[in-house]
């Protein structure tokens, strides 16, 4: 038996299994549930580092499964799903730790878990997806997997959050179903190729081409909160905090920006789209996304608001640094699929922390908070120079790549765009942090909940830590050979220097 | 053993057995359920054996009498009629075992012989290559489905059976009509005969006419759907599901075959006409279902709309490959297991809370999970979203309808999708809600949940069966040549 | 010889002139009564007219069934209905409301437009066609019968007719799923009509028994002697025949499923034996069409006049 | 025009004017009246046109067809009128009244 | 010379039925429609009957032809009176002058 052949499908079910079984177990059952969630978790964890190993030498890894007689749905390991694939796995370990400590005792949670794992699958899936309908079952599996995450307090106003959310995304799914179809009608294949497939096409087809462009990357916009499409996002924040934090660091934004990393270089092609024009308007949408993102985040007072506008700012750069189409600005973008993961999930994990602990939701009911949970806002402030792109943080990583390459690609207005967002950045994170650590104690928290001596539940508190660590560490750490930035130098080389 | 296996006469054995079933109960009361059951199962077995003669031996031909065509009936299966038949097993197989605990000893000792004779005349529809047979086992199918209809009795349900009944004679007269006329073109009405002797003349022409009005009634094509949210929404849930999952689709596999065999090369602007009218019943069909308040009426204008996409096939096959074929088989056999299990959902849901209004469903989520589910997995379906059946025949057809550059079906089948979700996620969200008034919920039996969840299961799972059921339906080779033949 | 193919040619002309009057007045007239009476008139000038058409089985069956029972089915309705509500208020409002000119105009064009495009589509039909007459003489020997329209019922497409004996069962079942229990009128008070269905209901049986044999050879079979039998039934229900309620269990169901099931039967064990379904042997063919037809008489007779009592029979506590 | 395509033509005629009865008419038992003319012109139709055969014989199939189909008629026809009974029962009307809503 | 009886019977027999219709279209009541429609109908069916037996082929279709009459009558009489009776007691008062 080749294992080879199963082993990114075992990834996949690694999730999908322990979630079908936590929808069968009872509510009381806490430990088994537990237990399953983070065998579940390490097991793909184990798998996903084999696999890395294996590619990082050269293994193929493939799972085909015939889905119709000429269609097959494939599960493929290369450098850049697994970069998203490592990415899911590790948060995906830690956000369900925290997730244990945060619903601890609410109602519903093997339901919650259930979906959670599902959720995770689907990620996965849309990583090593190794054509486009394979990626597209992925991508709505996810739609539907994380709508019961989003309405899961059942409350009027989450029942709204999703209906907002669905009209976004399953019009998103929709724009990319036809999408796919049309390619396929026109090209016969959608398998993901390095460098697209479809600079051989007959020159009649491209404004067609354009359109498929146009109908993907609008549908794959939607997730990744591209402006004018990102009206969910905002919306989506009644979810409990965990889910926060998955559906901006890892599942659901990020499947959209991984979708138009793959779009572009795996299906058209980076050259290729660079000579249909079409990649210029979308360098356009996407710094003007991270633009609008960031004055929007400026004027919210409620802190995860303001955290969802800074995460419609920060994933354009994935964008951006892919639409500017050279070799340094796609590692810039690349990189920051993990590192703004890494950096959003702490803050959200702070953020449902405040909320939890103290009660507090508004970033004007910060003041002093430093001094009452310092860990926690130690990681916060981490999470937000990152963000600010101050270093040695790695989101400084990512803007300068960006940077470099914008210079690198002649686009230089690209600089004043990273510029202005970095002040913006700047504007809207730093009086939270001078508030936190600065201003006075209050007498009084909104709603206190005391967790012996420590600030908070260690459940709670060792998630931010460790992920606010990860984030100093791939700042830092640039030049082991695993870290973020070697790898996605991996990816870089594969699309723009292999023969 | 393997001879007599594909030698027996299991087509035949489909009529029959449940012909027989439907007498024995009525005979034995009070053994309704087991024979019943026995009954449904022999059958599905006996499909399964038909299918495996069909696949080592090609299609099934069997002269009623030793007579056959044009003097006598001949019966026959290809791949086409072995999808139906399949269909038409598993999803019995499923409403059975959820109206095992659905009707109470009274009503189970009228279902049951009602249900068992459906299940004959559906299978003997599916088998019958003569277009008067084809008449009887219409009135078959139509009478037992009044009559299941009517079943629980209430002013509702009348009425909808009786709208139900007038519009199934209606189609049936129109039916025979067209049958008459062509009796008297051809002189037979052996399927295959006709296609060789008939002409384009107008008394085909106007056959032809007669016909597909009557059965696009029957089918409740828009607009002649009018007699269908009402009697679909009203009946029992165990009957709603045969109703829209099976009965609706007898009458379109009729116009199918007829097409397939008869029509095809006969007809300019019909299939584009057909096309409209399905196009219009997607959009139609979502709207109104969107608008819905009650659950079931909601899943009843579904139906409505997802027929409009079984007839967009028509202007697509006029040039169409097999896909065109498969696809729209696919739409029947996904339609056909999500259908029923929404509708055995909302058969559950109302048991559970003594009604089915959309905006009161009061927290299903959490006390009727799997029921739930079922509605969610079933809903993937209907919206065809991967991974599942529903997704695998839009596929087809979109890619089909691209392939030829009908633009307006591409546009009208993205539309309907959105639509279907909207009306999905409508429900969806508020089974998550809590409603302004709780009312003491009624436990659901298992088997009615589990039940449920097995057919929605199913509609995701023949998702990815593609290839098995393609070679399937290419038995016998009838579609294909259509497909390729114009 | 002319004079009498004139004479004829004037008949057909008028006798197509009224059926088609008494149908237009069956749906125009204002009194349901009035129209189920001339529904019923039309049947038996519907029998006339297929004896002008040489079609004397269906002559038969549509005195007994087509006007005979369906009349019958459709007075004890009106009977009924009256007695649930004054029906003739809903009626005249529904009458009112009809007025409107579009809704009564464009179907009447709508109507002339069928019968334009149908006729048209009747005249091009080709003058002379054979049908399947050709193929039934041929076969004629071996279907086990003389009468042609019997072989064909029985023998050549006797499948049909099995079903059909379904679509009836099925009527039946939907009927007593729907009407409930209907006790048995008591006993009637009128001494005639005791006296005339002492008379009348043995010599209908009778007459049930000649059809029923002679259908092998001659117009007559299964339907007609079965719908006598109906009638005959249909008699003793009015007049308040007694049944004890031990006959209308199991006795009943038995004589009401009799005709399906011995056509299944027999259908399943020629299949067993001949390798199809209803194969007759040659020789054999003869009587077992009488069998069949013997128990489907029986049915078709006990099922229509169970159609005539609406539900499932109770019988009454008089004694 | 010989008579059997008198008696076709009024075969046709009928069933035109049992579907206007049908459409035209509200009340119930009213409208089952006009599905029995219909099937009548039907039947009638077809049976008329079997005797264009050249032989002394007219052919038998729709003869066969006609009876079968005069007890279908029948079976429909007693199901029709029991559910009308009941429907009158349980809502006081015998006209099929449209919510305007559900009107297409 | 029976071609010419069977003639004269069933022209007496139309007769009676003319006379018959007649009566019933124009007599004033219910009963007395009755009266005309039965009593002309049963004697012009004898008659007619009675003129086609003559021509008959053999005996047994005489004989089944007398039997329709006596059919006839039978149910004619028991059905006019039920009728009747019917009317009698839904208080349809017969006509006076």
């Amino acid at each position: 038996m080749n294992w080879h052949a199963w082993i990114p499908l075992f990834v996949v079910v690694s999730s999908l299994l322990p979630g079908l079984i936590i929808f069968g177990l009872p509510e009381e059952r806490v430990g088994w549930r537990t237990l399953l969630n983070l065998t579940g978790a390490v097991i793909k964890l184990l798998l996903v580092s084999w696999m890395i190993w294996g590619v990082y030498q050269g293994d193929h890894f493939e799972t085909r499964l015939a889905l119709l007689p000429d269609l097959d749905l494939v599960l493929r390991a290369g450098p850049l799903s697994l970069f998203f694939v490592a990415l899911s796995t590790i948060l995906w370990l830690v956000t369900t730790v925290y997730a244990i400590g945060y619903l601890e005792g609410s109602p519903n949670r093997s339901r919650f878990f259930g979906f959670f794992s599902l959720c995770v699958t689907a990620t996965v899936g849309v990583a090593l997806a190794g054509n486009l309908i394979t990626f597209l079952l992925f991508y709505e599996l996810l739609t539907l997997a994380t709508y019961p995450l989003i309405v899961h307090r059942g409350t009027d106003t989450a029942r709204r959050a999703g209906q907002t959310y669905l009209r976004y995304t399953i019009f998103g799914g929709a724009l990319i179903l036809l999408g796919t179809v049309w390619l396929y009608q026109l090209t016969g294949t959608l398998e993901f190729t390095p460098r697209g497939f479809l600079s051989q096409i007959d020159p009649q087809h491209y404004p067609a081409l354009k359109i498929i462009f146009a109908l993907l990357i609008a549908g794959l916009g939607v997730k990744a909160a591209l402006f004018p499409l990102h009206g969910w996002l905002p919306q989506a924040m009644v979810a409990p905090a965990p889910v926060s934090a998955l559906l901006h660091a890892v599942a659901v934004v990020k499947a959209g920006a991984f979708g138009i990393v793959r779009v572009i270089y795996d299906v058209f092609g980076v050259e290729f789209s660079a000579d249909l024009g079409v990649t210029t308007p979308l360098a356009w949408i996407a710094a003007f996304t991270i633009i609008y993102g960031s004055l929007r985040a400026l004027f919210q007072d409620d802190l995860k608001r303001r955290l969802a506008f800074s995460t419609v700012s920060q994933v354009s750069y994935i964008a951006l640094g892919v639409a500017i189409a050279g070799p340094i600005a796609t590692i810039g973008g690349v990189v920051h699929l993990v590192h703004q993961g890494l950096m959003k999930i702490t803050l959200f994990f702070c953020a449902g922390n405040l909320a939890e602990t103290l009660g507090i939701h508004k970033v004007s009911e910060m003041n002093g908070v430093g001094r009452r949970m310092p860990w926690t806002m130690a990681a916060f402030t981490i999470g937000a120079l990152g963000m600010i792109g101050a270093p040695p943080v790695a989101g400084f990583i990512s803007k300068w790549y960006l940077g470099v390459g914008a210079l690198e690609a002649g686009q230089d207005w690209v600089l004043l765009v990273l510029m202005g967002s970095s002040l913006l950045n700047c504007a809207y994170f730093l009086p939270i942090l001078y508030s936190a650590w600065f201003k006075p104690t209050p007498k009084s928290w909104p709603e206190e909940h005391h967790f012996g001596r420590q600030e908070t539940a260690w459940a709670l508190l060792l998630p931010p830590l460790i992920t606010a660590l990860m984030a100093l560490a791939a700042g830092l750490l640039t030049g082991l050979p695993f870290s973020p930035l070697e790898w996605a130098k991996i990816i870089a080389e594969r699309e723009f220097y292999q023969p | 053993m393997g001879d007599l296996l594909t030698d027996a006469h299991w087509g035949v054995l489909l009529i029959l057995l449940p012909l027989f079933g439907g007498l024995c109960s009525f005979l034995w009361p009070s053994a309704v359920k087991f024979i019943g059951l026995a009954t449904v199962s022999a059958v599905a077995l006996s499909v399964v054996g038909l299918g495996d003669q069909l696949l080592a031996t090609g299609v099934y031909h069997h002269a009623v009498g030793g007579w056959g065509a044009p003097l006598g009936i001949d019966l026959y299966a290809d791949g086409l009629s072995l999808f139906m038949l399949m269909v038409t097993a598993l999803v019995g197989l499923g409403v059975s075992i959820y109206a095992l605990d659905y009707f109470d000893q009274d009503e189970a000792r009228r279902f049951w012989p009602l249900w068992l004779l459906l299940l004959g005349g559906l299978n003997a529809l599916f088998l019958s290559a003569d277009i008067f047979n084809l008449y009887v086992t219409l009135e078959i199918v139509g009478l037992a489905g009044v009559g299941l209809a009517s079943l629980s009795g209430g002013g509702a349900a009348l009425d909808g059976a009786m709208r139900y009944l007038m519009a199934t004679l209606l189609g049936s007269l129109c039916y025979l009509l067209g049958v008459a006329l062509l009796y008297h073109s051809a002189g037979t009405v052996d399927i295959p005969l006709l296609a060789e002797r008939l002409e384009s003349t107008p008394p085909v022409w106007a056959a032809l006419g007669l016909i597909c009005a009557g059965l696009a009634l029957k089918t409740a094509l828009f607009p002649l759907h009018f007699w269908l949210p009402k009697a679909h929404a009203s009946a029992s849930a165990p009957v709603s599901a045969l109703l829209s999952a099976l009965v609706v689709k007898a009458s379109f596999y009729i116009f199918l075959r007829l097409w397939l065999e008869i029509f095809s090369v006969r007809t300019e602007g019909v299939d584009d006409l057909l096309g409209a009218l399905g196009m219009a019943a997607i959009i139609w069909g979502s709207l109104q279902a969107l608008q819905q308040t009650r659950l079931k009426l909601m899943i009843a204008y579904s139906t409505v709309s997802q027929v409009g996409y079984l007839f967009l096939v028509f202007p697509l096959a006029a040039i169409g490959t097999f896909s065109a074929w498969s696809a729209v088989a696919y739409l029947v056999l996904s339609h056909a297991l999500a259908k029923s299990a929404m509708f055995l959902v909302a058969g559950n849901l109302m048991h559970f809370g003594g009604h089915d209004r959309i905006a009161d469903l009061d927290r299903a989520v959490q006390r009727l999970p799997i029921t739930v589910g079922a509605f969610a997995l079933a809903g993937v379906s209907i919206m065809g979203l991967p991974p599942s059946g529903g997704f695998i025949g839009k596929w087809l057809l979109l890619n089909e309808a691209l392939n030829q550059g009908r633009w307006d079906l591409v546009f009208v089948m993205m539309i309907g999708g959105v639509l279907a979700a909207a009306y999905i996620f409508k429900v969806l969200g508020f089974a998550f809600t809590q409603a302004p008034v709780t009312h003491e919920p009624k436990g659901v039996p298992a088997v009615m949940e589990w039940s449920a969840l097995l057919l929605a299961v199913a509609a995701i799972v023949v998702g990815f069966l593609a290839s098995p059921l393609m070679l399937i339906l290419g038995i016998g080779e009838t579609v294909e040549l259509m497909g390729a033949g114009q | 010889m002319e004079a009498l193919d004139f004479a004829l040619g004037l008949f057909d002309i008028l006798l197509v002139f009224l059926v088609l009057s008494l149908a237009w007045l069956v749906m125009s007239s204002e009194d349901l009564f009035r129209a189920i009476v001339l529904f019923v008139a039309f049947g038996l000038l519907m029998a006339l007219v297929w004896v002008r058409l040489e079609a004397p089985d269906i002559a038969l069956a549509e005195a007994a069934i087509g006007a005979g029972l369906t009349g019958a089915l459709m007075m004890a309705a009106l009977d009924r209905l009256s007695s649930v509500k004054p029906i003739q208020k809903v009626a005249a409002s529904a009458q009112r409301k009809q007025l409107s000119l579009s809704s009564k105009v464009l179907p009447l064009i709508a109507l002339v437009l069928i019968v334009l495009g149908l006729g048209y589509a009747l005249l091009s039909l080709p003058e002379i066609a054979d049908g399947l007459t050709p193929n039934v003489k041929e076969n004629m020997a071996q279907s086990g019968v003389k009468n042609p329209v019997t072989a064909v019922l029985l023998n050549f497409r006797g499948y049909d007719t099995l079903l059909e004996m379904v679509v009836l069962l099925l009527a039946l079942l939907s009927v007593w799923s729907l009407g409930g229990e209907r006790k048995l009128s008591p006993r009637s008070t009128n001494p005639i009509l005791g006296s005339l269905c002492r008379v009348l209901v043995p010599v209908l049986i009778l007459v049930s028994c000649y059809l029923l044999w002679v259908g092998a050879d001659a117009p007559g079979g299964a339907f007609q002697a079965g719908s006598v039998l109906g009638a005959a039934g249909v008699l003793l229900l009015l007049s308040g025949w007694h049944v004890e309620q031990k006959y209308l269990l199991w006795p009943l169901r038995f004589i009401l499923i009799l005709g399906s099931g011995v056509f299944i039967i027999m259908a399943a064990v020629l299949l067993l034996i001949q390798g199809g379904l209803l194969t007759y042997p040659v020789a054999q063919a003869g009587w077992m069409i009488l069998l069949l037809e013997s128990a489907a008489t029986l049915s078709i007779g006990a099922t229509l006049a169970a159609l005539f009592l609406g539900g499932v029979p109770k019988s009454r506590v008089d004694q | 025009m010989n008579s059997p395509m008198i008696y076709a033509l009024l075969g046709i005629t009928l069933f035109s004017v049992g579907l206007y009865g049908l459409i035209v008419r509200e009340h119930l038992l009213r409208k089952i009246l006009a599905l029995n003319i219909m099937g009548s012109g039907i039947f009638l139709m077809l049976v008329a046109l079997g005797k264009r055969s050249a032989g002394e014989l007219p052919d038998p199939v729709p003869h066969a067809m006609v009876i079968t189909g005069i007890v279908v008629a029948v079976s429909a026809t007693a199901l029709a009128l029991t559910l009308m009974l009941k429907l009158v029962e349980a809502s006081g009307s015998a006209v099929l009244h449209d919510a305007p809503k559900d009107r297409s | 010379m029976i071609d010419f009886f069977s003639m004269l019977f069933l022209l007496a027999g139309a007769l009676f039925f003319l006379a018959g219709t007649v009566g019933l279209l124009r007599f004033p009541d219910l009963y007395t429609r009755l009266h005309a429609l039965t009593k002309a109908d049963n004697v012009g069916l004898g008659l007619m009957i009675t003129g086609l037996a003559l021509q008959a082929e053999s005996l047994s279709v005489a004989g089944k032809l007398v039997l329709i009459w006596g059919l006839v009558l039978l149910a004619g009489a028991s059905v006019a009176y039920l009728i009747a009776r019917g009317a009698l007691l839904r208080g349809v008062l017969p006509w006076k002058r």
